[in-house]
């Protein structure tokens, strides 16, 4: 793979970085990364996401609860009968409720991990290319390029009049 | 606390053998197991009559009260762990009352003597017995006057105590404030004899009793409560004796009444006399009496009584119609001046109904010594006057048991020298110089004659109690005399009881020896024939008054002051099972209280709980106020046996001593105490107090609980009783119907309840119990003999005010008709709860960790060990049986009284839910036994629960209603079984309860 | 190409005073800064508290349960109300997070941090009372299923386990919820903090960026916790109401009760968050975020859970009385007028009544007023338990077995520990973790544009 | 594709852990020693060699179980012999290996004093063990006790059944009998009562 660097550019305005990444996306750049404040659904839709497969996760998990849920109740009481208030050995109604809770606890689990699978989390790299602006009012606009597109990217980015625009060296953590 | 380590660390239910380890020298080797290294201690010599783990029995004589009921006696391992009814015994045919279980407590109380006693100034040191009895032989010796007051006591003791005294010239009399002196005066005067007239109480058809407390006191309380039982009791044709009690207050007995005709306090005499004017058609038909009887008739019996002539002219009409009739007369708790006369009075009515011979026996022999009030009244006198040089005190309290103005505890200071015998400290062995500790008749030799023809040995069941060096009184007298040098012609009281009944013994019989070891295995000496023909009435030697007594001035109410249930007259103080018995009448624990009208309350703006000054012209004492419906409202009674001062832990401090407000007068001509004497006046203190009450409501509202039948009712299938079939959701399997009512062994299980049965359980038994509402008395006889067979321990007054009572049994008083006012039906109900065992049981689903569940028995279990202390299924039974261990109380339990633990049964932990088991530990011990026998199944009755052995009313059956010939299975065919908020519910219990018959025609109670 | 945006008056945005991101971030981090005097004395007297607490508990497990005024027939009293009591609060918080986010309120924004923190102490509180109320609470771990020598299990057929397994998952959920929720301001506080507190801030917000692929799977893990933790805040407080309904004693026994009782929970959470809010806007100045609209909206809530509680306390006495049942009719005659009378009249006044000025708009917008209401609120609410709890046990089945319970000084100690033990927690976080979401305010607040907003493309 | 792998492995690790949660159960018990903590043989009062008595090794007396405790296959509790039923042999057996230890038998005798055993085998307060019923089933003392007939020192430590370990009475009343049903009940109030 060809030595790369990256451009980091932060934007005040949101319109404007959008603007950059769709240009940028038009000119061929494919590593693009965008750092926002907040979730902002139009810096996504520039970068063409798709579904997340979060809801796999939870869905798999979820399901995992409730077999267990049930499985293990009604095993629990076939292992050792004991009859309680004239009621069934096996008392589905009951076990109902146990297996809903788990359910919900193996669901959440899932997903967290998830998560933190797909979204690189928690990562302890400290950060290569990152601005503090970013968490409170600042757009972020990372590019990555072989060196002899650096200067097409710079120029794109420069038409949205970013704050600034650093050069980052080296990979950003991928 | 590790995990899996269950109930009661550091308690030993089990270390048995360091028990029989001090069998042989008395070598008291108790304490030895102590540390974490748990000792071993085996026999030295092994008996053979011992198996450890193995209960061995022995018959003997309850030495409790006059009564005299046969015993039988549980051990293990030599030690004593539970007394009950002995079936053999003709007295008391199985019955045991419980003050006789409490007797186990008094053999191993704490505060009983640690050895003979001698006075040095202030303080009494331990000496050795040697040393005592050289004292006492110098003493007597020296000493002119000697006095000694006994007790009660069996025949050859007092054979030998009068020997004795009448050996050293010295003088004796007899004490016993619960003593039935009139009653035994009117027979001598009526019928000559000097025995107690004997009551056929069972086949009476109309028992009036005037006054007289026999179920729970009086002369033979187990036995009476038998016949009231078997005589109340529906028979199969329907028909049931009549009860009708006459008396200002509704004692325990008057409880079970059907009829409550409240006469004035004192009127017996005149209601009794104007009835049998009424019956007999001319005076002469009394004999020597004719002339009283002239004098008398329903219009004056009415003027005395306050009752209206035609309910006494109607009474008497049935009591001579309804043959054979019995009239009993007023008992220990109505002792009023003209005692004596009242008595006889009843006598003569019993005489012109033709009741003599058919329900009523007057024998010629004697039991025990009589005792006298007056008696005493003459001690005093010479003790006061110095003619006593030493005074010798057994088996009587007089301290505490007389009126404080009799002046005793004076008197017997004047003695130079006083001598006691008692077995545990008491207000009277207090001032004693020299204490000889008696041993517990448990410990003892002895020998009884509670009525003609009947003669039982008391023999000893354990070595005596290892902490208490006690000596039994008969060898202390004996080796006394032969230090006095005069033979008493027997080295030990044991060789002494055997001569006597060797010399008393018919060859004809056959040999002694034989005789005596079939005595002493069946619990009753060989009776003789039932008594023979009647004596007749004759003439009166001293004169009667048979008119209503006064009483002190002043005050505006009655005192009626009476035996207590429990505690008799006070000697059972030093019991906590006794004081933790909620009171058969109040349901009151630990203190006194005293009983009064709720109308005469509200006139005098008196509520429940208030502390109220009772003040008479002999003294005056503090007591709560506690509102009964069931006593006059002219009228205000407190109980005998609270207000000790120096006889024990249990005993002092808790509640007050009746005696303090009367007069120390004696009756005349019997010269017995009188305990109906004065008037008093109530007056609020302003301080208020909560009664210590295990008592929520009186009143059923309305819920079927404890319903009743009228007796025109039996037999015919009453609609009401219909209440068409419940619909019960079964787990997933939809609506199925379920009879509302639970039959017989056919129906059982019921259809709702069968899918809770385990796969296998079906061929199994399935315990459940029967209650008879109908012989019920709600003596709570059971209520003891399950503390003591369950290790159920006591809490003490402070927790049950928090409502923390940890009985397993529940007497339940219910009012439905109680009215003071003037005669008419009664109607108390009592019920007898436990866990129900129910089949659907509420409380086992809640149960988080299956600490509670269905065995496949049918029975619902508690694992102690297994519990966390939710409480939920306390919250969740219906039935409110569940008690829980919110401390361990087993912690507060001084040695020896642990001794009685039963080995059998965990003793709980604190935090632990507990209830009634059906005495899961008699199940298990028949079913192994039964198992050893080539593995053949428990027969029908060979498992009998703790509740059933005790209860004199035989009102408690126990037994597998999958057996259709079964007791039990039998009873619960009948048409008034129920079984308790069933019904409503749905709970399915295993306990069912046959309805109480009344012959008023049931309201309330019945339910819609 | 580019944003298509509508030009929005500020006048209907939910912050009209709040100009820019940077802005939000210096107003509610600034709370994070050293704190005052107050705030340590605060913290004092909640640790004395503690103290009062855990002294009293050991007593408890010292002497015995037996320190505690209950008895039988009363064999739960205030540790069992209290417990229902903490679980009720902890509702608020998860449903204004979790429902309110599902539905996409427009005021929840500034107030869910707060109400979700609530909900987690809550909870920690609550799941101590089970514990302080049981008789072996060396044994208590039985509950738990766990593979065990004796082959045993706990028995899933009863309320207690399903509590079990519903307060820890509820607890396992919400925490999770809340802390996810709250990384990404973490990571703001880390990039403004410095020293100590910005090793911290690293750590917790592990290493968080705000990069675009990172905001794209957070926010759909969002979504799908909230959609999780919405059935389950209605579930848990249905099996607390389980715990009784599920058994047969008059008062229980009752089908109303989990609607009842998470309506009732909904209605003392808000409260609480109310009660909550109040100091914490004052003293961190944030005013701007928490304006009269939010505290309208939760009033609004409260107005309707209230109404719904009082319906439910009016349909058991009539059904009560229209049963005909004659336990029924005695037991709800018992809770009117029996010996706790003075604690249902309690109960109805402050839930039933007070909320009635909430109708009144000039209250609904007095912070003061809200303040005073929502603590009458929280008094009600636990009333309504004790009356539930106790009036229902001492008057059962059993006429001569009815008995009165007392709650003894342990238990009054143990009550008021568990609130400095709340306030503790709480106290912590104002000081720890930013108080509101900035990240989701940032969402509601127009963005910031180069070309003005009008022309569109 | 590593996503895939994540998909499948999350349940499936998952269900492994909930297996071996489950299969867990039989292992893990609490070996609760029965509170001896005394080492033996100074903890007890008289050096009693077990495989002496009951051994069958050569030299050894081959006894019966029953004869000392006598009560076993008739009461609950086993039984401790008396005194004078060791006595009884020893008054003639003087004792070849140590004279010294069986003397001891003799003060006892002449005091009159039970011998102050120390407790070695031990159920929990809670639990009700019925010699008699072990014994008539069929069991052999060994099957709880150890061989101890093979011990001169017995040391709680030896024993073959679980101390407090409960488990280890189920695992033997589950096993099938001919029938197929448990040989015993696992009702929990056949022993907790």
């Amino acid at each position: 793979m060809a030595t790369s660097s990256g451009l980091l550019a932060s934007y005040e305005y949101l319109d404007s970085t959008v603007d950059a990444i769709e240009a940028l996306r038009k000119a061929g750049f494919e590593q693009i990364k965008a750092y926002t404040p907040y979730p902002e659904a139009h810096i996504e839709a520039a970068l063409g996401y798709d579904q997340s497969p979060i809801r796999v996760w939870t869905l798999v998990s979820a399901l995992t609860g409730t077999a267990t849920g049930f499985a293990f109740t009604v095993w629990t009481s076939v292992d050792w009968p004991l009859v309680v208030g004239g009621k069934p050995m096996v008392s589905i109604p009951a076990y109902v409720i146990i297996a809903f809770e788990l359910t919900i606890l193996f669901g959440a689990i899932g997903t967290v991990i998830g998560l933190f699978v797909l979204s690189r989390l928690p990562s302890i790299k400290p950060p290569v290319v990152y601005d503090p602006e970013f968490s409170s009012g600042r757009y972020g606009v990372y590019v990555e390029a072989e060196s002899a597109r650096l200067d097409e990217a710079r120029k794109i980015m420069n038409d949205q009049e970013p704050v600034e625009l650093r050069e980052g060296e080296g990979e950003a953590d991928a | 606390m590790a995990d899996n380590t269950g109930m009661s660390d550091g308690i030993k239910r089990r270390d048995f053998l360091k028990v029989v380890g001090v069998s042989g020298a008395g070598a008291t080797l108790a304490g030895c197991s102590t540390g974490e290294v748990e000792r071993l201690l085996p026999y030295v010599n092994a008996p053979d009559d011992i198996t450890p783990g193995v209960s061995t029995w022995y018959t003997t004589v309850c030495d409790g009260c006059s009564a005299q009921c046969g015993m039988w006696v549980r051990t293990r391992e030599g030690r004593a762990v539970k007394v009950e009814g002995n079936p053999n015994h003709p007295v008391s045919e199985g019955g045991l009352c419980s003050r006789g279980h409490a007797t186990l407590q008094h053999l191993y109380n704490p505060d009983r003597f640690s050895g003979p006693m001698v006075r040095e100034g202030d303080v009494l040191r331990q000496g050795t017995w040697e040393e005592v009895e050289a004292l006492l032989a110098a003493q007597l010796g020296a000493a002119n006057g000697v006095m000694f007051i006994g007790g009660r006591m069996g025949p050859s003791l007092d054979q030998l105590v009068d020997t004795f005294v009448t050996a050293i010239g010295g003088t004796r009399v007899n004490y016993d404030a619960v003593s039935d002196a009139p009653l035994r005066e009117a027979a001598r005067i009526a019928y000559g004899g000097s025995g107690l007239p004997r009551y056929d109480v069972e086949n009476a058809r109309l028992l009036l009793s005037f006054g007289n407390d026999f179920v729970e006191t009086g002369s033979s309380p187990v036995a009476h409560n038998k016949g009231l039982a078997r005589m109340s009791a529906a028979d199969p044709a329907g028909s049931k004796g009549r009860f009708v009690f006459l008396g200002p207050r509704l004692s325990l007995t008057g409880q079970n009444a059907d009829e409550w005709i409240p006469i004035r306090p004192g009127s017996e005499a005149a209601v009794a006399l104007g009835m049998a004017s009424a019956i007999a058609d001319d005076p002469s038909a009394a004999g020597p009496y004719a002339n009283v009887l002239q004098s008398y008739t329903p219009v004056t019996a009415a003027q005395a009584s306050g009752i209206s002539e035609d309910a006494i002219r109607e009474l008497a009409e049935r009591f001579s119609a309804e043959a054979p009739s019995l009239a009993m007369g007023p008992g220990v708790g109505a002792h009023h001046r003209n005692a004596t006369a009242a008595n006889l009075a009843v006598m003569i009515l019993n005489h012109v109904a033709g009741n003599v011979g058919r329900t009523v026996y007057y024998d010629a022999q004697v039991s025990g010594a009589s005792s006298s009030y007056a008696d005493m009244e003459g001690a005093i006198a010479e003790m006061a006057s110095g003619q006593v040089g030493v005074a010798m005190i057994h088996g009587a309290n007089p301290a505490y048991s007389m009126p404080p103005a009799a002046g005793f505890a004076e008197a017997f200071a004047q003695v130079p020298y006083k001598v006691s015998f008692a077995s545990a400290m008491d207000e009277t062995s207090a001032m004693a110089d020299l204490i000889l500790p008696d041993r517990h008749f448990l410990e003892a030799w002895g020998d009884s004659a509670p009525r003609a023809g009947v003669m039982a040995i008391q023999q000893p069941v354990m070595q005596a109690v290892p902490h208490f060096e006690s000596k039994q009184t008969g060898d202390v007298l004996l080796s006394v005399a032969t230090q006095l040098g005069n033979d008493p012609g027997a080295a030990t009281f044991f060789e002494y009881i055997q001569a006597r009944h060797r010399a008393a013994h018919d060859p004809a019989t056959g040999d002694f020896d034989t005789a005596w070891r079939q005595a002493l295995r069946s619990g009753v000496a060989a009776q003789t024939a039932a008594t023979g023909p009647q004596p007749e009435l004759q003439v009166p030697d001293t004169a009667l008054d048979f008119a209503v007594p006064l009483f002190d001035a002043p005050g505006d109410l009655t005192l009626l002051v009476h035996p207590s249930a429990r505690f008799g007259g006070g000697e059972f103080s030093n019991s906590a099972w006794l004081q933790e018995l909620p009171d058969p009448v109040s349901k009151i624990v630990w203190h006194s209280w005293l009983e009064m009208n709720p109308v005469t309350a509200e006139a005098r703006g008196i509520r429940e709980g208030d502390i109220v000054t009772v003040t008479s012209a002999h003294g005056s004492l503090d007591v709560p106020i506690w509102l009964y419906p069931g006593i006059r409202e002219d009228a205000v009674a407190l109980a005998m046996g609270g207000g000790h001062t120096g006889m024990g832990r249990y005993a002092d401090g808790h509640g007050v001593n009746a005696l303090t407000l009367l007069p120390s007068v004696s009756e005349q001509p019997s010269g017995g105490l009188v305990t109906i004497a004065t008037s008093v006046t109530v007056t609020p203190t302003g301080e208020r107090r909560r009664i210590a009450t295990i008592a929520g409501s009186d009143d059923q509202h309305d819920r079927p609980i404890a319903p009743a039948v009228a007796l025109a009712d039996l037999g015919q299938d009453h609609e009401e009783d219909e209440h068409g079939e419940l619909r019960e959701l079964q787990g997933v399997g939809g609506f199925v119907p379920v009879p509302a009512e639970g039959g017989g062994a056919a129906a059982f299980p019921l259809e709702g309840a069968r899918h809770g049965e385990y796969a296998d359980a079906h061929e199994g038994p399935r315990w459940v119990m029967a209650f008879d509402l109908d012989k019920c008395t709600g003596c709570s006889a059971c209520v003891t003999a399950c503390q003591a067979e369950n290790n159920v321990p006591w809490v003490g007054e402070e927790q049950v005010l928090m409502g923390r009572d940890m009985n397993w049994v529940r007497i339940e008083r219910y009012y439905e008709h109680v009215d003071a006012t003037q005669a008419g039906d009664l109607d108390i109900r009592f019920l007898p709860m436990i866990c129900q065992h129910c089949g659907n049981a509420p409380c086992e689903p809640v149960c988080p960790v299956f600490a509670t569940y269905h065995t496949p028995e049918g029975v619902n279990a508690q694992i102690y060990n297994r519990c966390v202390g939710t409480r939920y299924c306390a919250n969740n039974c219906p039935y409110k049986v569940r008690v829980f261990n919110w401390y361990r109380y087993t912690d507060d339990i001084p040695e020896p009284l642990n001794w009685q633990w039963n080995p059998d049964v965990t003793v709980r932990d604190n935090g632990v839910m507990e209830k009634c088991s059906f005495c899961m530990q008699r199940i298990r011990e028949a079913e192994n036994r039964a198992a050893l026998e080539e593995g053949r199944d428990v027969r029908d009755g060979e498992i009998i629960p703790a509740c059933e052995q005790s209860c004199p009313a035989e009102a408690i059956v126990f037994g597998n209603i999958r057996d259709p010939n079964a007791r039990v299975t039998q009873i619960i065919s009948s048409e008034r079984t129920y079984r308790a908020l069933d019904e409503l519910i749905n709970t399915q219990p295993a306990v069912h309860y046959l309805k109480k018959v009344t012959f008023h025609d049931v309201a309330s109670g019945e339910h819609e | 190409m580019g944003i298509a945006t509508d030009p929005t008056p500020r006048g209907a945005l939910a912050h009209p005073d709040v100009e820019n991101y940077d802005e939000v971030n210096r107003d509610v981090l600034r709370a994070l800064e050293t704190p005052g005097k107050g705030w340590w004395a605060l913290l004092g007297l909640m640790v004395a508290g503690i103290g009062v607490f855990f002294g009293a508990w050991g007593w408890q497990l010292y002497k015995g349960i037996g320190v505690s005024g209950l008895n039988s027939p009363v064999g739960w009293g205030v540790y069992i109300t209290t417990f229902v009591f903490w679980v009720g609060i902890a509702h608020s918080g998860t449903l204004i997070s979790a429902i309110l986010f599902l539905f996409r309120a427009p005021w929840r924004q500034s107030i869910y941090r707060a109400a979700e923190a609530m909900t987690v102490f809550a909870v920690m509180t609550a799941g101590l009372f089970p514990l302080i109320h049981v008789g072996r609470l060396w044994h208590a771990y039985w509950l738990i299923p766990y593979p065990n020598s004796r082959f045993l299990w706990p028995n899933f057929k009863s309320p207690l386990v399903w509590d079990v397994f519903a307060i820890t998952t509820y607890f396992t959920v919400s925490a999770t919820f809340f802390y996810l929720g709250t990384i990404p301001d973490i990571a703001a506080a880390r990039d403004r903090a410095t020293g100590l507190r910005k090793k911290f801030y690293q750590v917790i917000s592990l290493g968080w960026r705000g990069t675009d692929q990172q905001w794209h799977h957070f926010g759909k893990a969002y979504i799908f916790l909230a959609a999780l933790a919405a059935p389950l805040v209605l579930s848990v407080h249905s099996v607390v109401s389980w715990d009784f309904a599920m058994t047969i004693v008059p008062g229980w026994h009752a089908t109303i009760f989990a609607p009842y009782f998470v309506a009732g929970a909904i209605f003392s959470g808000v409260a609480m968050v109310i009660t909550l809010v109040v100091p914490m806007r004052k003293i961190f100045g944030l005013e701007a975020y928490l304006t009269t609209k939010h505290f309208d909206a939760m009033a609004k809530l409260c107005l309707l859970t209230s109404l719904i509680v009082l319906y439910a306390y009016m349909s058991e006495f009539f059904l009560a009385w229209y049963s005909g049942e004659e336990i029924e009719r005695t037991a709800f005659w018992n809770r009117a007028f029996g010996d706790y009378w003075w604690a249902t009249w309690i109960m109805l006044t402050c839930n039933g009544l007070v909320p009635i000025m909430l109708w009144f708009k000039r209250i609904r917008h007095s912070i003061p007023a809200m303040f005073v209401i929502s603590i009458f609120i929280n008094i009600g609410m636990w009333f309504e338990r004790y009356v539930i709890v106790v009036t229902s046990l001492h008057h059962e089945y059993e006429p001569f077995a009815w008995g009165i319970y007392r709650p003894s000084v342990t238990e009054m100690c143990i009550l008021f520990g568990s609130f400095c033990w709340f306030g503790f927690w709480f106290l912590l976080f104002t000081r720890l973790l930013p108080p509101i979401a900035i990240q989701e305010l940032k969402e509601v607040m127009p963005a910031p544009m180069r070309r003005p907003r009008t022309e569109a493309h | 594709m590593r996503k895939q792998w994540l998909i499948g492995g999350l349940p499936s690790v998952l269900a492994l852990g909930l297996v071996a949660f489950v299969q867990g159960g039989g292992q893990e018990g609490e070996q609760v020693a029965d509170g001896l903590t005394v080492d033996y043989p100074s903890g007890q009062p008289i050096a009693f060699p077990h495989n002496q008595h009951a051994g069958s090794e050569a030299g050894q007396n081959n006894m019966d179980c029953m004869f000392c405790h006598y009560s076993a296959e008739r009461s609950v509790d086993a039984g401790i012999p008396s005194v004078n039923t060791c006595w009884g042999c020893h008054q003639a057996i003087p004792g070849a290996n140590n004279p010294e230890e069986v003397a001891k038998i003799l003060t006892y005798v002449q005091n009159n004093e039970p011998i102050p055993w120390v407790r070695i085998y031990k159920v929990a307060d809670h639990v009700h063990f019925p010699h008699m019923r072990h014994i008539n089933a069929g069991l052999e003392c060994q099957q709880c006790h150890g061989e101890v007939q093979e011990m001169e020192v017995l040391n709680s430590r030896d024993k073959a059944w679980g101390g407090n370990n409960m488990g280890w009475c189920i695992e033997c009343h589950r096993q099938p009998d001919e029938t197929g049903k448990p040989q015993a009940s696992t009702d929990c109030a056949v022993c907790h009562y």
